[in-house]
């Protein structure tokens, strides 16, 4: 949508039912239709076309540089003013909201930047005092997610179009129904959630219904932890972790920094122990255990492979080593419990001494894959090295209702019984994410009524009789309760896109009661009863600041070693050997598409995989001797076969698997995921049973049959390099990503700048010099960065980066403007992993710019290499004379065919590009004169912090520090004054105004030595 | 009809050359001699004076030069001075190729069109076209043709003596 | 060979050249001019969906500009007011002038009315309303005096060059604040001594460089 | 001088005197038979079948530009390492060709190197043709090409100039300039030809398109005075301009900082890379003209040989190049520059680049061999290897380089796609169909040249003792 109407918006606005009314009518064309069954969207460039007004006005902007060539005047444009203007609005300026979003029982406090009523970007709400104004990459994308043009915008009943009231007049005989016989025959299936209405909603249904079945599912869950913690410590209580008092971690198959709960304070955390800012401060150690690389591997100072089912025994070896160190281990638990010698033994009893010798200052995790026993095991270690109150607590979450895979089994066998008569499923797709054995979609067919409740016209709402559209939390209102007991106010920023639909609360109050009430009157009530007391004004006050701060206390109670050790048996701890004939499969959550519900955001779609660097698919990730095993090569198409169950799944080889262990990636492989997700990748749930949700034996791989192309954004073409290429790589990377052990560093603080044989630098020329005002600089710790990726995200939804689509990934076409690099060093089994973010490193003296023949690119007076869309003709020189390669090509009019809805997510404040132009990163320069004129008018002088741009806006451990290196005093001055800083490629004489900090690693020097 | 001028043909590139000594000698002045291709020597034979062609070339080319350098100074400069690479507003080095390139295309432009002036091209029309032996130049003629502008000319004399330098084929060209 | 062309064919190479001659000095000339926003753009007056006068308004009735354009000082766009704007003073005065039909008509049935925009710069560049009128850059600068203007008009060319005219020197565009929004405004005797005096109150360095306007 | 003197100078001449240039005893009047003919003829049916097949190329041709310009850049198969595939191999392949025919008529003609008027207007009409497919390419090659005048200083109301500091403004100019030069002495030097055809035309419309052409040349010495010295002021322009154009062209890359193409060797590098495959396509196409048209006499096996020397010696040149870089990159140490240089023989694009250094380097070493000098067969494959080799040798360049430079996390591999070989095969339709309508419609061989260089048009020649003319010529 166009910046420059925003008159013209608000008047949509005011008018939005009807106007998306009609859009919905033009969604069901045959046109739209064939676009949904497609196989393999292509993206954007390949989409039924319709102009929009802003390129054809880009390209009329060109045109008319021509200037009076054509006879005629310009084309009449309208003003469309308010009729009568809300109070709060001033065109042409943002205004920022706070709410929450909700994800399982996570809560991630926000702060929606809004323009004209449309919300366009969402950031971390600073009140909270946990993730400050970071957020994540499903936070930053879900923006996208409300102007989807594939939600549901109707209810369906048996497939022909319905109305929320249609329903509401279906369900009220059926609530009389239920009510009189206290419910039977009526079950109710729910995804976890932690809002305190929701909660009293549930509770209440519960009280009319007290026979009615209720069973909460999401595919990955903490499930196993509770499990475990509940036969420790007698409640299901959640681990909490301190990172910053932790000196060791030992990582069990656990991802805390990546896609387990709480990965923004854990990382924060723990990158916290990594901000060495001078030789004598101290460093946490990281070791990690696991089957298949992770995220926070990538950060680890050792990493074992080790297939998941062997990681019970490496742990039952390490108490074993543990114990003969000294620790007063109860003889029981070491009897239920025997070590596994064939395990790396050297590894083990390092790790062992490092704990032993951090007591109360080490940490062990286990990860959520782990089975329930190996979690109530590490609660007694971590007991049991006293770190137990130190570095881990333990939590309820309140009002949390947490995911119960039982309580599905139970629901489907009652299905399957007969049992139920009515079934209402209240978000989430369960037909395509239950477990396999479970088979969901069999089991709807024993169920009358069957009514689902969701964003879209999935899987689930296909199988469904009923269907009822979900509002977005961007449209909803509702609540929230983080781990902490922080409470927070889910609040509309928007009026509803589509005319039909219900948030959750309304629903399950609906069900509960059987009358429709308003969300914001369920929620205003629940307040008053959290708060008693709760006046207007302060009620204003949560609404505006969206959270009200509380903290719990976290328990540290101490585990039943006893009723550990009976829970523990000998056989837990031997795994069979691992063969091509019976391979591990490890299921893992995506960190793009989650596991599935992001499906058809394309943010997501196409967001590389932290780790493996794959877009728009998932794969069956196995080591490379196993491949060679197996005779199998990248994209390789094959069946994986688990205990009967199969599905197809193309090949990857990636280093640091495990032996004869397969990873896949969950969430791909949708049938109803809309125009972006249908298509994307392959069911890897077809595998997946209810005995076995995260790592299973039995697996066989067959033959390929076939190929598919791979949109890996690094080694494109997933490329082997040739031995040659191999070492270039090898060679050049140390000077590329430069980092050394603490002790290095500390012998030799400099050593960054010292890792290339500098040659003088200095010009023929006499330089320009950026003296004046506002110089703006950039500074990345390498030691805090974790990889993520929320900062690409975050980017792109600030600056309206289009989405490209597979093909063009796999022409090396993608269009992020801040990307993670990620190499590995070292042995291809065991390799290390460099993460390394790289946008425009804004040089002062820019090899881009004396190349272009039309000076679009250029310096600005504060040091920023400014690029002139408009004045760009695309002779792609600039980006080949990149030697950080950080600029971006439209190839296409990616723009063009983009659906109405979306565009409203575009920021007005970014010209958006159309084809044949080059953009980059800008520092976010709309931010910087939006923050310069802001200033100017409130009469103040800008200070430190003012100005952020939204990759270090978004970075949840403070990687990215941006501001005005003119002052001596700002963060990023500082920063660069460290002696762990250097440029990128300095000797190149560019004088990049991004500069990094070096990484640190912190071995044990007795498993270096080896 | 009026006179035009005299044409003569002669045998060989040598023989051309040798009358054009005797015509000038005999004090001819508006005459000129015709050949296939210029004939080493003749300027001399004719007495012509070094064709001035080079000085005009030169001198566009010294103006080419000049424009370039000085577009490029004013406008990096003045007109919209922009820090490019962090590189001096005034980066003569980087002119120098664009002011060759023009200094070669005003020179080029001098020569050609300098000459096509001099030479009084196109003329598309022109009297001594009515000759017939002219063609002949075309191909293997070698002529000398006086013209009746000449103080000197006299159709009787003037033919007795192209006809005593060797000269066949005279032929009499009227204008109009 | 016999005669091809007659005489009259040798005047043709120099006509040629002298007419091309000319006729390349009118297309340019043609082009500078009638090419240019001087000439496509100034002057750019549409039929306006209500026959709104600035010269009663904003010149007879003396309402300063920011009572309706409201965003100005505060705000990337001035505003065109919404319709309960004129209906604050049109409940009372004319309220059944036959001109204010359409405005009556957007308050009963709350449709906005369609004006039609006459200043506008390309979708690529971003002018910023209150970074100019807060550092007294009057309205009239970019406007012309509108209200003088029966039914407005474009003044300025808004083009790229003249936006840099301005920014490169902008010593005759700046006014103390209060007078920001007055019209037919003659700069004083010592205008520079004042421009130079608001360019150091507030640190006027008007970007040149394409960052400016360009995002 | 006296006669004695010159009968001295004949007989020391003679020693080294090679081979006439012209042979079959040809007179001045055969040679305007010979090359008018050609025009005047009726037009052979196997011009008309090779016209067809060049034709159809150049519709290719436009079919592919017309979709690119409907679909944007995309079509091609860049990415974002190599933002320079086919299109800018073309447009240096092009203009490379283009040097030869430069090369022929200005530097040769400085050097007196009179052999050059046999091929000279042909090789000339090649540098027009292949400089007109070469401008196509960068050109189309930009993302937006409608606003592609934004290269050229026009006083806009944006007030903004172009970037005076980029190698591709300088590309502008400089091969603007030669294209502009080059048909200038082209079209110089065919003024007395179009003469010749003017005063043999049979009809009316012939008589006017060649009279108007020819602007009115009377054959007259006061004219000739003029022409000879311009054409000489030409030939020494174009002489430097030559050398640099190709320098121009080289600076696009050499002046960045892509490991690779960031090399002091490039200008030298290039020209010689240029005239050693503009030599190879003058050979080409003089062989197949030879043949067609029956030239025998014109075009003799001593130009041929001369040519095929030229081609060793550049060619031996751009192996010195190939080697040197490689030299120069370990010699540097730098990882990157050492990197480039293994990477192209050994990596991914290995295969490209041994097809470029066998073509280049291997093959015209054969020519060390006289009976290879003078074997028309072989020199013709060989000729097809030069350009052959000399295309791969920009691909290598352009591709290798900016599929692996400095961050292995951008490396990506670049293949075209059938637009982009539309577009090359149809840049070649283009160049047979101008260079057909040439053959056709001009004079191929410089006949005023031609028969000046005869040893018949020397007026010595006629045993004539010339003193008096110097004393004339002195007074």
């Amino acid at each position: 949508m166009n910046n420059k109407t925003q008159d013209a918006d608000a008047s949509a606005m005011k008018t939005g039912k009807d106007y998306w009314l009609s859009l919905r009518d033009k969604a069901d064309t045959p046109e739209y239709r064939a676009l949904v069954e497609r196989e393999f969207p292509e993206g954007t460039v390949e989409l039924a076309s319709s102009m929009n007004r802003r390129t054809f006005l880009t390209l009329m902007g060109a045109s008319m540089a021509l200037a009076g060539l054509t006879s005629c005047r310009r084309p009449e444009e309208e003003i469309v003013p308010y009729v009568s203007k809300p109070e709060e609005i001033t065109l042409g300026n943002a205004l920022q909201y706070a709410t929450s979003m909700p994800l399982g029982t996570e809560n991630y406090s926000l702060l929606v930047q809004a323009r004209e009523g449309r919300p366009v970007k969402i950031m971390g709400n600073a009140l909270d005092a946990h993730t400050g104004t970071a957020s994540n990459v499903w936070a930053n994308a879900s923006i996208l997610g409300l102007y989807d043009p594939d939600r549901s915008q109707m209810a369906l009943a048996n497939g022909a179009e319905s109305s929320v009231q249609a329903f509401v007049g279906a369900w009220t005989p059926l609530f009389a129904k239920y009510a009189a016989n206290s419910g039977a025959g009526l079950a109710l299936l729910v995804q976890p959630f932690a809002s305190p209405t929701l909660q009293r909603q549930l509770e209440a249904f519960r009280t009319a219904f007290p026979a009615a079945i209720v069973a909460t599912w999401d595919a990955v869950s903490d499930a196993n932890q509770f499990a475990g913690h509940g036969s420790a410590f007698g409640r299901p209580l959640r681990a909490v972790y301190d990172f910053t008092e932790a000196d060791i971690v030992l990582a069990l198959d656990a991802d805390p920094f990546g896609t387990e709960y709480a990965a923004f304070e854990n990382a924060r955390g723990f990158a916290e122990r990594r901000r060495v800012e001078k030789p004598d401060d101290s460093m946490n150690r990281l070791y990690v255990v696991e089957p298949s690389l992770t995220q926070t591997a990538a950060l680890a100072d050792h990493r074992l492979r080790l297939a998941a089912g062997r990681i019970p025994s490496f742990t039952a070896s390490l108490l074993h080593a543990m114990a003969a160190r000294g620790l007063a281990v109860p003889a029981s638990l070491l009897a239920a419990a025997p070590a596994d010698k064939s395990i790396d033994t050297a590894w083990i009893d390092a790790v062992a001494e490092d704990l032993l010798a951090h007591r109360g200052r080490g940490l062990v995790i286990a990860g959520r894959g782990q089975d329930a026993f190996m979690h109530a095991l590490v609660a007694v270690i971590n007991s049991l090295l006293g770190n137990n109150g130190s570095t881990v607590r333990y939590t309820a979450q309140p009002f949390a209702n947490e995911s119960d895979p039982a309580s599905l089994s139970a629901l489907t066998a009652a299905m399957n019984a007969s049992k139920v008569e009515t079934l209402i499923v209240l978000g989430g797709n369960p037909v395509f994410d239950a477990p396999a054995d479970l088979d969901f979609r069999g089991a709807l067919t024993n169920v009358g009524t069957t009514v689902h409740v969701g964003l879209h016209r999935d899987e689930t709402a296909l199988a469904c009789g009923w269907h009822v559209p979900l509002r977005h939390y961007l449209e909803a209102w509702g609540d929230i309760s983080s781990l902490h007991g922080q409470l927070g106010v889910i609040q509309p920023l928007i009026e509803p896109l589509y005319a039909d639909g219900i948030s959750d609360a309304e629903m399950l109050a609906l069900l509960a009661g059987g009358t429709l009430q308003k969300g914001f009157d369920l929620v205003k009530a629940t307040w008053q009863q959290l708060t008693p007391g709760l006046t207007d004004r302060a009620w204003r006050g949560i609404l505006h600041d969206g959270l009200l701060p509380r903290e719990i206390v976290f328990e540290a109670p101490a585990p039943s070693i006893d009723a550990v050790a009976a829970v523990l048996k000998p056989a837990l701890f031997t795994a069979p050997a691992l063969s091509a004939d019976n391979m591990e499969v490890t299921f893992r959550l995506s960190p793009a598409v989650h596991d599935g519900r992001f499906a058809n955001n394309g943010w997501l779609q196409e967001f590389p995989d932290p780790v493996t660097k794959l877009t728009w698919d998932n794969a069956a990730l196995m080591s490379r001797s196993t491949a060679n095993a197996l005779g199998l090569n990248d994209g390789d198409l094959v069946r994986l076969n688990c205990a009967g169950r199969e599905t197809p799944m193309p090949v990857w080889v990636m280093p640091g698997q495990a032996e004869f262990c397969v990873t896949v990636t969950l969430g791909y492989g949708r049938k109803n995921g809309g125009r972006v997700g249908t298509g994307a990748g392959f069911n890897a749930y077809r595998l997946r049973t209810s005995k076995a949700l995260f790592h299973a034996t039995q697996l066989t791989v067959g033959p390929a049959f076939s190929t598919v192309p791979m949109a890996c954004v690094q080694d494109h073409h997933g490329l082997d390099l040739e031995k040659m290429a191999r070492e270039g790589v090898q060679e050049r990377l140390p000077q590329l990503y430069r980092e050394a052990t603490l002790e290095e560093y500390q012998k030799d603080p400099e050593f960054a700048k010292e890792r290339v044989e500098m040659p003088v630098l200095r010009s023929m020329w006499k330089d320009h010099e950026y003296k004046e005002g506002h110089q703006w600089g950039m500074s990345i710790d390498l030691n805090a960065c974790i990889g993520c990726g929320a900062c690409t995200i975050a980017c792109q939804s600030e600056n309206n980066i289009p989405v490209v689509g597979k093909k063009m990934v796999l022409n090396g076409r993608e269009m992020h403007w801040i990307r993670i690099d990620r190499y590995f060093s070292g042995e291809d089994d065991n390799p290390g992993v460099r993460i390394m973010p790289v946008g425009c490193q804004q040089c002062e003296m820019a090899p881009c710019e004396q190349v272009c023949p039309v000076a679009a690119t250029s310096h600005d007076e504060e040091g920023l290499n400014v690029m002139t869309y408009n004045r760009c003709i695309g002779t792609r020189y600039c980006s080949n004379n990149c030697p950080y390669k950080v600029r971006r090509f439209n190839f296409y009019n990616y723009t063009k065919d983009m659906p109405e809805t979306v565009q409203m997510a575009q920021n007005p404040e970014v010209t958006v590009r159309f084809r044949g132009v080059m953009e980059k990163c800008t520092y976010c320069t709309q931010r910087i004169t939006i923050g310069k004129i802001a200033a100017k008018r409130d009469g103040r002088a800008l200070k430190d912090g003012d100005i952020t741009p939204a990759c270090e806006q978004t970075c949840p451990t403070g990687a990215i520090v941006f501001g005005d290196i003119n002052d001596p005093e700002s963060r990023v001055a500082k920063e660069k004054q460290r002696d762990r800083d250097y440029a990128l490629l300095g000797e190149l004489n560019l004088r990049p105004r991004t500069t990094f900090l070096a990484r640190l690693r912190n071995p044990n020097p007795k498993l270096e030595a080896k | 009809m009026k006179t035009h001028a005299l044409i003569a043909a002669f045998e060989h590139p040598g023989a051309l050359l040798d009358a054009a000594v005797r015509v000038r000698e005999a004090g001819y002045t508006h005459y000129d001699c015709h050949s296939p291709f210029p004939i080493h020597g003749m300027d001399d034979a004719m007495g012509l004076k070094r064709s001035p062609v080079g000085f005009i070339a030169g001198g566009m080319a010294a103006l080419g030069a000049t424009i370039g350098f000085s577009l490029q100074t004013w406008v990096t400069t003045s007109a919209y001075p922009l820090v490019i690479s962090g590189k001096p507003m005034f980066s003569w080095q980087a002119y120098i190729i664009i002011t060759f390139a023009l200094f070669v295309l005003f020179g080029a432009f001098g020569a050609v069109f300098g000459m096509f002036g001099l030479n009084r091209l196109p003329r598309l029309h022109h009297p001594i076209f009515h000759s017939e032996l002219l063609a002949k130049a075309s191909d293997d003629g070698f002529l000398i043709s006086i013209e009746a502008s000449d103080a000197r000319f006299n159709e009787e004399e003037t033919r007795a003596f192209l006809a005593s330098i060797g000269g066949t084929h005279i032929e009499l060209v009227r204008g109009e | 060979m016999a005669q091809i062309f007659p005489e009259w064919v040798n005047k043709v190479p120099g006509r040629i050249a002298l007419s091309g001659g000319i006729l390349v000095i009118f297309v340019i000339a043609g082009i500078w001019y009638y090419g240019s926003p001087e000439y496509t753009d100034v002057g750019y007056q549409p039929v306006q969906p209500v026959p709104y006068s600035h010269k009663l308004h904003a010149g007879d009735l003396g309402i300063d500009c920011r009572y309706c354009h409201t965003g100005v000082e505060v705000s990337a766009v001035a505003m065109v007011p919404p319709t309960q704007t004129c209906m604050n003073c049109h409940t009372l005065i004319k309220t059944d002038s036959p001109k204010l039909a359409p405005v009556r008509e957007s308050w009963e049935k709350g449709t906005p009315v369609r004006w039609v925009r006459i200043h506008k710069v390309p979708d690529y560049a971003y002018f910023d309303h209150s970074a100019h009128l807060r550092v007294g850059v009057g309205c009239e600068s970019c406007h012309g005096n509108i209200a003088a203007m029966e039914e407005v008009e474009l003044a300025k060319p808004l083009s790229m060059g003249w936006c840099l005219d301005c920014h490169r020197n902008p010593d005759a565009h700046l006014r103390p604040l209060d007078e920001v929004t007055a019209m037919g405004w003659t700069p004083p005797a010592n205008q520079a001594e004042r421009a130079a005096a608001i360019k150091a109150q507030f640190n006027i360095k008007p970007p040149v460089t394409c960052s400016g306007c360009h995002r | 001088m006296s006669s004695v003197n010159t009968t001295t100078v004949k007989t020391a001449t003679a020693v080294l005197e090679e081979a006439p240039l012209v042979q079959g005893g040809l007179t001045f009047n055969g040679i305007t038979e010979k090359v008018s003919g050609i025009v005047e003829k009726p037009t052979p049916p196997l011009w008309w079948l090779l016209f067809g097949v060049a034709l159809s190329g150049t519709l290719v041709l436009g079919g592919a530009i017309g979709w690119l310009f409907y679909e944007g850049t995309g079509i091609w198969g860049l990415n974002n390492p190599v933002g320079w595939g086919w299109a800018i191999v073309n447009f240096v392949f092009w203009v490379g060709i283009g040097h030869a025919g430069t090369l022929i008529s200005a530097i040769l003609f400085l050097l007196r190197q009179k052999w050059r008027t046999a091929i000279n207007r042909f090789a000339e009409a090649m540098t027009i043709v292949a400089v007109i497919c070469a401008g196509i390419f960068p050109a189309i090659h930009v993302g937006r090409i409608w606003i592609v005048y934004y290269m050229f200083p026009l006083p806009n109301q944006m007030s903004m100039w172009p970037n005076f500091r980029s190698p591709l403004l300088w590309d502008v100019f400089a091969v603007g300039t030669y294209f502009t030069v080059s048909f200038l002495f082209w079209y110089v030097g065919l003024v007395p030809d179009l003469a010749t055809f003017r005063d043999r035309a049979t009809s009316k419309i012939k008589k006017v398109v060649f009279g108007a052409l020819a602007l009115g040349w009377r054959w007259g010495n006061r004219q000739w005075k003029n022409y000879e010295l311009a054409y000489l002021m030409l030939a020494g322009l174009a002489t430097p301009l030559v050398l640099s154009v190709h320098s121009v062209v080289s600076t696009d890359f050499a002046t960045s900082l892509v490991p690779g193409w960031h090399t002091t060797i490039f200008p030298p590098y290039f020209v010689a890379g240029a005239i050693f495959s503009g030599f190879g396509m003058v050979l080409t196409l003089a062989i197949i003209a030879r043949r067609v048209f029956h030239l025998e006499n014109l075009i003799t096996l001593d130009h041929f040989e001369k040519m095929n020397k030229i081609i060793l010696v550049t060619g031996s040149m751009v192996g010195y190049s190939y080697i040197m870089e490689f030299f120069m990159a370990w010699y540097s140490g730098n990882i990157y520059e050492v990197f480039a240089f293994i990477n192209r023989g050994f990596g991914n694009y290995a295969w490209a680049y041994w097809i470029m250094f066998t073509c280049n380097v291997i093959t015209p070493q054969l020519f060390w061999f006289r009976k290879i000098r003078r074997s028309i067969p072989i020199m013709f494959m060989l000729s097809i290897f030069v350009n052959i080799g000399m295309w791969f040798e920009r691909f290598v360049i352009t591709v290798t380089s900016l599929s692996r430079d400095f961050l292995p996390s951008s490396w990506d591999y670049y293949s075209p796609t059938i637009w982009d070989i539309m577009t090359f095969v149809g840049s070649f339709g283009l160049f047979f169909t101008l260079f057909l309508l040439f053959l056709r419609f001009l004079p191929l061989i410089a006949m005023s040249e031609i028969k000046g260089a005869m040893p018949e048009a020397d007026p010595h020649h006629y045993g004539h003792a010339h003193d008096e003319v110097h004393q004339g010529g002195a007074a």
